[in-house]
């Protein structure tokens, strides 16, 4: 049998103080998108890119790419012989509903300004971000991620299964909980919840049904929405 | 008083129709023996599941059924009494005249192939001139029965397991039945009784002459057991019913007894094929050495009945399943070839004799065949073990 | 090759089965309802209350703070706190649960219910034959049902309880001498201000909360 | 002429009869090994018990098995009935009828047949198996050449149809698969 | 072929081309090659070997696999809906259902995603016991795969039972440890919830010197099984560039022949530390992917002495992590583990409220599953099923 021998027996950890209790984040780096955005700017005509940073102590900042130009920047990315993102870790959508902020600004004449509180509405978008490693030069992540005008009617977004095989299981998780609709996507049907079913559960303004089965405990409020629903059933019938 | 316990069935079964006709005498006879072959080997398979059981759970350090009775050693007896009480539920769609009949167009053939075993001296329930081909012929009607639950309980694993089931039965049919044409060629009869007695020891012998002690006779055993774990869709060979994939194979759709009949059909189907092996290889009621003779010869044969059945159990307790044209493979580019090897080996070891000669001759002859045709089965697949290396760090 | 794998594979089990009989390494199993492995310290099954002292409802630790019925992933405690107060073991008037139930269905043995818990008043059972027929009712756990003394508990988490009891001690003992000194503040603050009353005030009854106290370690 | 030599051809008969008749393909081919099976009970009872053993060791376990095959492989699946009578069954029961009544007369032909009660003494196996080997050798070696390149032709043209499934040769990907199935 | 303007796009590799619209027909009744010569057969949510509720719509051209379509969501309970509704602690013991054999690297993984969010250091201690833990997860995970592996192909439960056994004696070490035997809940933000017993070390340590044993034993039962080569070797082959592109992790990505090993990558907990080999394969096929697994786990128990012998004395909480009132500032967060199937990663946005406001998990069992259809097509339903038992999946992380 091949390498049955125990090789790890033999050492012995290195037992320095000092090494100890520091925590190695990934150690490659990327470039900056400094330095990417002119090639890509050459590659890809057109192509917006913008940093959305990150203020989690971790900051892994991630790239924000307009959907016309997020399929070619994908293959950028991919194909890219510095960059080489050969893979695609993690796919996922995040849901910003529509969200009233209050932002202090300044009006009035000049020089007689004062500062007013004003309601601004942020409109609600959906946002779908992919976590791309280099496999063959081991640095990562980049966060890419792309956004839709809207959370109502323009929710589509360009697949990117023809970049990285393996978003076609999670875009379509996306396209199941969150309702993103990606074009050019081999196989946009329904992952998780099943056929015929109408709402997106991931979003933030999902209802849940009233009706699902429900296992009854006490001082449940499922329960008595159930059984309100029932005795509204039978009412009727 | 050895030769009283040797004869004690026999003379009860003589006792007990003496006082009939002449004319209907066999035919009870035949119907006690029927009768007693169906309580002993019921009450055997009873006791082989809840053996096997046990055993398997042994080996894979369980302790098995340990509940009813003692040592958990009726648990055979609550599984029969499951099985009867369960519902007898048949698919709406099914054929309902086949789904019923099949599992007794399976049963009974199986329990005729009990009557040409030779269980004893003078203890066979019918001495046919040809009792080897009428074990064979039962046992090959058994495929339509398979085929018939398979078919008509209109689920699309049953056919998938009803089809590998013909197929695989088929194909081992030939080196069944090959692998004994040696010893019918050397014994030169169809008989079990007169193959076992052929097999006794001679006269001022130490050793019994099974067959089994020849080189062409082990390699013949192997190949006739090999074929009869085929036969009976015992591990490795349990594709019809390999539960990891077609969940339950042709009888998926059978609950309550009809499962229970065909998985009662499927052990008698072992031990008609291993008590045929006994008979054939292993020297039957016979006693392996001379000295041994007194002791009763139903014994022996029950005894060596025994050991195969624990075979039968260690080899399922340790092998994964075969794949379907793997299983193609083996049975007509392995042993049907090396069944017909056999073949001139024993008649050159008919006229070689049983002395050194014979066995220069013969046991290069089998071994030869035996790794070349491994070799060339395994090879084509370009099966070998492998290195595996390790990333640099 | 050859069938060499398969024999080796038959001497495996083969060992496996004669080695069940003799090494009681392979053969782990426990039969259990005669058979019976000692409780790990540190297993947990679903929570109690502690309460200390003799009496349920006079020693419950529980003030009914909700904290872990906000935490409960699964949510499965529900509380009503009491309308009047109790004096707890500092004799510190504090609520109690008038309605504490646990769900044992739902409940998925977490323990985080006993992490977040301030007062140290819930803590988890290794109490697991639970089984019962009644599919709704007897796995709903009332605070009577819940409610265990404290003798329980050291009983069954032996190294965590003598921590929890010392700190108990410690606060009580504090909480007595700040009493204390609180009450000869006041006796001073009383001989200042009417000396002729001293021996009364001298001969005030230890605070309320020491009755409900003296199961604390047992 | 034993009760049961009637059991065994109303046995024979009944599975023809319904070999012929019933709607289901499949009831069919298993009337039929009614039939085998009931015809090698005759041979039996007439004492040639190699001729009925080997009778149900072909017949059963293996042509019938071929028949099912057949019907199963040739047929689409779902269409197990046969939708409507067969409108030629008028030539088939000419030649059917014409075919029976020449056996019938070859039988009624053969002199002293009611005068046999008692069957003749069989050969042995051991003599069939000698005469096959001495008087009829060269007959069954032609049977078994025959058989046996009949035994390979078919081999052939099962490799030929299963070419472009290959089992052995690593997987397919889904594209190669389309595009050789297209 | 879909569209994309820009010059450098090029033409996708191999591994990376989008499927023809065939590859994605459904049923046997949709498509062309329907001559009634096909069987469609559903297998699962009910069958013996799809390891849960798991269903494959699988076409066969008499046994061999045409297409097969893996369908999904029977035990979907939207975990991540739970999960951020809750708080960032109450999520915690939800991880242990995910993949309910490991859920000690699933708690790490969470844990590390948690404390990259809030800046939380990890003790040393902590870190020790995160690395024992995990390790022992990936003894007991690897070896009930081979059992179930073996178990699909037809073993009468005897290398499974074997399995069982030592993870037995794993289970009881985490029974003693975390409280449960499988749904430890043992991990928080910044360290481990509670110490070791006494005498626990010492008990890890008796598993681990008999462990190579046991090892030894299945090697000798399986890994030289004609049986088990013939039905491995040459089955399911994965290539090297359609796994990377398909995000393939873990041991079957290995088994591919790329060096990937988070351990070794991102070099979290303290795996920078501890000497340790990654095992690649050159096929790729199901062999290789179960030898992946069986090497492997001699690694892990040389991980496991390293950790026995210089484990140190210390605290096992960041005394700033708290467990009432957790608020992580906002922001969003990545942390992702080698966990047994691959890699296990947690993705949070905190918005600052108590409650995660999105709460992502990246689960390799069901992203392996992206390749499941192209290693079947043209084997048989047994392979089908010996190919699945090797990509090796939970279905409680697949419909999570």
């Amino acid at each position: 049998m091949a390498a049955t021998g125990d090789s790890a027996a033999g050492h012995r950890l290195n037992l320095d103080p000092n090494e100890f209790g520091t925590t190695s984040e990934s150690s490659a780096s990327v470039e900056t998108l400094e330095q990417i955005l002119p090639r890509m700017k050459v590659a890809i005509p057109g192509v917006t890119f913008e940093v959305v940073p990150n203020s989690a102590p971790g900051a892994e900042p991630s790239w924000l790419v307009d959907r016309e130009h997020a399929l070619s920047a994908a293959f950028f990315l991919r194909d890219d012989s510095t960059l080489r993102l050969d893979y695609c870790s993690n796919v996922t959508g995040v849901d910003w509903p529509e969200r009233t902020i209050k932002v202090k600004v300044r009006k009035g004449e000049p020089g007689a300004e004062k500062e007013v509180e004003e309601t601004r509405v942020v409109p609600g978008y959906l946002e779908v971000v992919y976590h791309l490693y280099s496999m063959a030069a081991k640095h990562g992540p980049v966060v890419l991620r792309v956004r839709t005008p809207g959370r109502g009617n323009d929710v589509s977004l360009p697949s990117l299964t023809p970049v990285w095989r393996s978003c076609e299981l999670q875009e379509r998780e996306v396209y199941d909980l969150f309702g993103v609709h990606f074009e050019n996507h081999p196989d946009l049907r329904r992952l998780l919840m099943w056929e015929g079913f109408k709402d997106h559960p991931m979003r933030k303004d999902y209802v849940p049904p009233d009706d699902y089965e429900y296992e009854p405990t006490p001082h449940d409020e499922i329960l008595e929405k159930a059984q309100a629903r029932l005795a509204r059933r039978e009412a009727s019938s | 008083m050895a030769a009283t316990l040797d004869q004690l069935f026999v003379q009860l079964l003589h006792g007990m129709t003496a006082p009939l006709p002449e004319a209907i005498r066999p035919w009870v006879a035949l119907a006690i023996s029927l009768g007693a072959i169906l309580a002993v080997f019921g009450l055997c398979f009873g006791i082989t599941t809840v053996c096997e059981r046990k055993a398997i759970a042994r080996m894979q350090n369980r302790l098995g059924p340990n509940r009813v009775g003692p040592y958990g050693f009726l648990q055979f007896a609550a599984d029969g009494i499951k099985t009867l009480t369960k519902e007898d539920i048949v698919p709406r769609t099914a054929d309902q005249v086949v789904h019923f009949l099949a599992p007794l167009a399976l049963l009974v053939p199986v329990v005729l192939t009990f009557l040409v075993l030779p269980f004893g001296r003078n203890m066979t329930a019918m001495d046919l001139e040809v009792g080897l081909l009428f074990f064979f012929a039962a046992g090959a009607s058994t495929e339509l029965a398979v085929f018939m639950a398979g078919w008509s309980s209109r689920n699309k694993y049953s056919l998938l397991g009803a089809m590998r089931a013909i197929a695989q039965m088929l194909s081992y049919e030939l080196p069944f039945i090959l692998s004994t044409i040696g010893v019918v060629m050397i014994t030169g009869a169809l008989s079990t009784t007169k193959i076992v007695e052929a097999q006794a020891a001679a006269p001022g012998e130490w050793l019994a002459r099974w067959h089994v002690f020849t080189p062409w006779g082990l390699a013949a055993f192997l190949l006739f057991l090999i074929a009869a774990f085929a036969e009976s869709n015992r591990s490795p060979f349990d594709l019809p019913e390999g539960e990891s994939e077609i969940v339950a194979g042709y009888f998926i759709e059978y609950s309550g007894f009809k499962f229970a009949l065909f998985f009662m059909a499927e052990y008698l189907g072992m031990f008609s094929s291993s008590g045929m092996a006994v008979t054939l290889f292993l020297g039957g009621w016979t006693a392996p050495f001379a000295f041994l003779d007194w002791v009763p010869s139903w014994m022996w044969f029950f005894g060596k009945l025994g050991v195969l059945i624990a075979l039968f159990i260690w080899v399922r307790g340790t092998t994964p399943r075969l794949r379907m044209d793997q299983l193609m493979d083996f049975a007509w580019k392995f042993m049907l070839p090396l069944a017909l090897i056999i073949l001139p080996t024993a008649a050159i070891w008919h006229y070689a004799g049983r002395g050194w000669l014979g066995w220069l001759v013969t046991a290069p002859i089998v071994v030869g065949a035996y790794v070349l045709l491994g070799r060339s089965l395994v090879g084509r697949r370009r099966i070998r073990q492998r290195s595996y290396r390790y990333a640099a760090t | 090759m050859l069938g060499i794998g398969l024999i080796k594979g038959l001497a495996e089990t083969g060992r496996n089965f004669v080695g069940s009989y003799l090494d009681p390494d392979r053969l782990v199993t426990v039969e259990y309802p005669e058979e019976r492995l000692p409780v790990k310290e540190n297993f947990r099954q679903f929570p109690f209350l502690v309460f200390d002292g003799e009496k349920a409802d006079i020693g419950l630790r529980c003030v009914a703070c909700q904290i872990c019925e906000k935490e409960c992933p699964p949510q499965c405690i529900y509380i009503e706190k009491s309308k009047d107060k109790k004096p707890d073991h500092l004799g510190k008037p504090q609520f109690y649960p008038a309605v504490f139930d646990i769900d044992i269905s739902v409940c998925m043995s977490c323990q985080i219910c006993v992490e977040v818990c301030p007062f140290d008043a819930i803590k988890m059972d290794q109490q697991f034959e639970l089984s019962t027929a009644d599919r709704f009712r007897g796995l709903l756990l009332t605070r009577d049902r819940l409610a265990k003394p404290n003798s329980h508990f050291q009983a069954i988490h032996p190294r965590d309880a003598a921590e929890i009891d010392m700190r108990r001690v410690d606060e009580r003992a504090k909480a007595e001498a700040k009493a204390k000194a609180d009450a000869e503040a006041k006796a001073k603050q009383a001989t200042a201000a009417a000396p002729g009353a001293t021996k009364a005030v001298a001969s005030t009854p230890k605070p309320a909360a020491a009755p409900a106290n003296e199961g604390a370690i047992s | 002429m034993s009760p049961i030599f009637y059991f065994l051809a109303m046995l024979t008969l009944g599975g023809a009869v319904a070999a012929m008749s019933l709607r289901n393909p499949v009831h069919c081919a298993l009337s039929l090994v009614v039939t085998f099976v009931g015809l090698a009970g005759v041979y039996l009872g007439l004492g040639a018990h190699f001729l009925g053993l080997s009778q149900v060791l072909v017949y059963v376990g293996a042509v019938a098995i071929l028949l099912v095959f057949v019907l199963l492989l040739t047929r689409g699946s779902g269409k197990d009935e046969f939708d409507e009578r067969p409108d030629r069954w008028w030539p088939a029961l000419g030649v059917g009828g014409g075919l029976g009544g020449v056996l019938i007369a070859v039988v009624l032909a053969q002199p002293g047949l009611a005068l046999r009660t008692a069957p003749p003494e069989l050969p042995t196996v051991r003599a069939l198996g000698e005469s096959l080997m001495t008087d009829f050798v060269l007959p069954l070696q032609v049977v078994g050449v025959l058989l046996t390149a009949a035994l390979i032709g078919a081999a052939v043209l099962a490799l030929s149809d299963r070419r472009r499934t290959p089992q052995d040769s690593g997987p397919v990907t889904s594209r190669e698969e389309g595009e050789t199935r297209r | 072929m879909p569209s994309h303007g820009g010059a450098t796009a090029k033409v996708p590799t191999e591994a990376g081309a989008p499927r023809g619209p065939d590859a994605y027909r459904l049923t046997a009744g949709d498509n062309e090659y329907d001559d009634g010569s096909l069987l469609e057969i559903s297998m699962g949510p009910q069958h013996p070997s799809t390891h849960g509720v798991f269903r494959m719509d699988v076409v066969l051209d008499g046994e061999t696999v045409v297409k097969l379509k893996p369908v999904f969501g029977y035990l979907h309970r939207n975990h991540e809906k739970i999960a951020e509704s809750a708080s960032y602690l109450a999520a915690m013991p939800y991880t242990d259902r995910l993949d309910y054999f490991c859920s000690l690297t699933n708690n790490w993984a969470y844990a590390l995603a948690v404390e990259k969010l809030a800046g939380l250091q990890v003790p040393e201690r902590a870190e020790f016991l995160r690395v024992i833990t995990a390790e022992l997860t990936r003894l007991q995970n690897h070896v009930c795969l081979a059992g179930f592996l073996m178990q699909d192909m037809g073993a009468s439960g005897t290398p499974l039972m074997y399995g069982f056994r030592e993870r037995e004696k794993i289970l009881d070490l985490f029974e003693a440890l975390t409280g449960a035997r499988m749904m430890c809940n043992y991990m928080r933000f910044g360290g481990c919830r509670c110490d070791t017993p006494p005498g626990w070390l010492e008990e890890v340590r008796k598993v681990v010197d008999r462990f190579p044993r046991f090892l030894d034993e299945f090697e000798n039962l399986l890994s030289s099984n004609e049986i088990l080569m013939a039905r491995t070797q040459g089955i399911g082959v994965l290539t090297r560039d359609l796994a990377i592109n398909a995000g393939i992790t873990g041991p079957v990505l290995r088994s591919c022949g790329v060096d990937y090993d988070l351990r070794k990558v991102d070099g979290y907990g303290l795996y920078p530390k501890f000497q340790f080999r990654v095992p690649l394969g050159d096929h790729g096929d199901t062999y290789d992917r179960y030898m992946m697994r069986i090497l492997e786990m001699r690694e892990s128990l040389g991980i496991l002495r390293q950790a026995l012998d210089a484990i140190p004395e210390g605290p096992i909480l960041d005394p700033k992590s708290k467990l009432r009132g957790f608020r992580p500032k906002p922001g969003e967060a990545y942390g992702r583990i080698e966990a047994p199937k691959g890699e296990l990663g947690f993705y949070l946005i905190s918005d600052g409220s108590p409650n995660p406001y999105r709460y992502r998990i990246r689960p390799p069992s069901l992203i392996n599953l992206t390749v499941l259809e192209d290693l079947c097509l043209g084997h048989n339903v047994a392979d089908t099923v010996t190919i699945l038992g090797s990509i090796d999946i939970v279905l409680g992380e697949v419909d999570r």
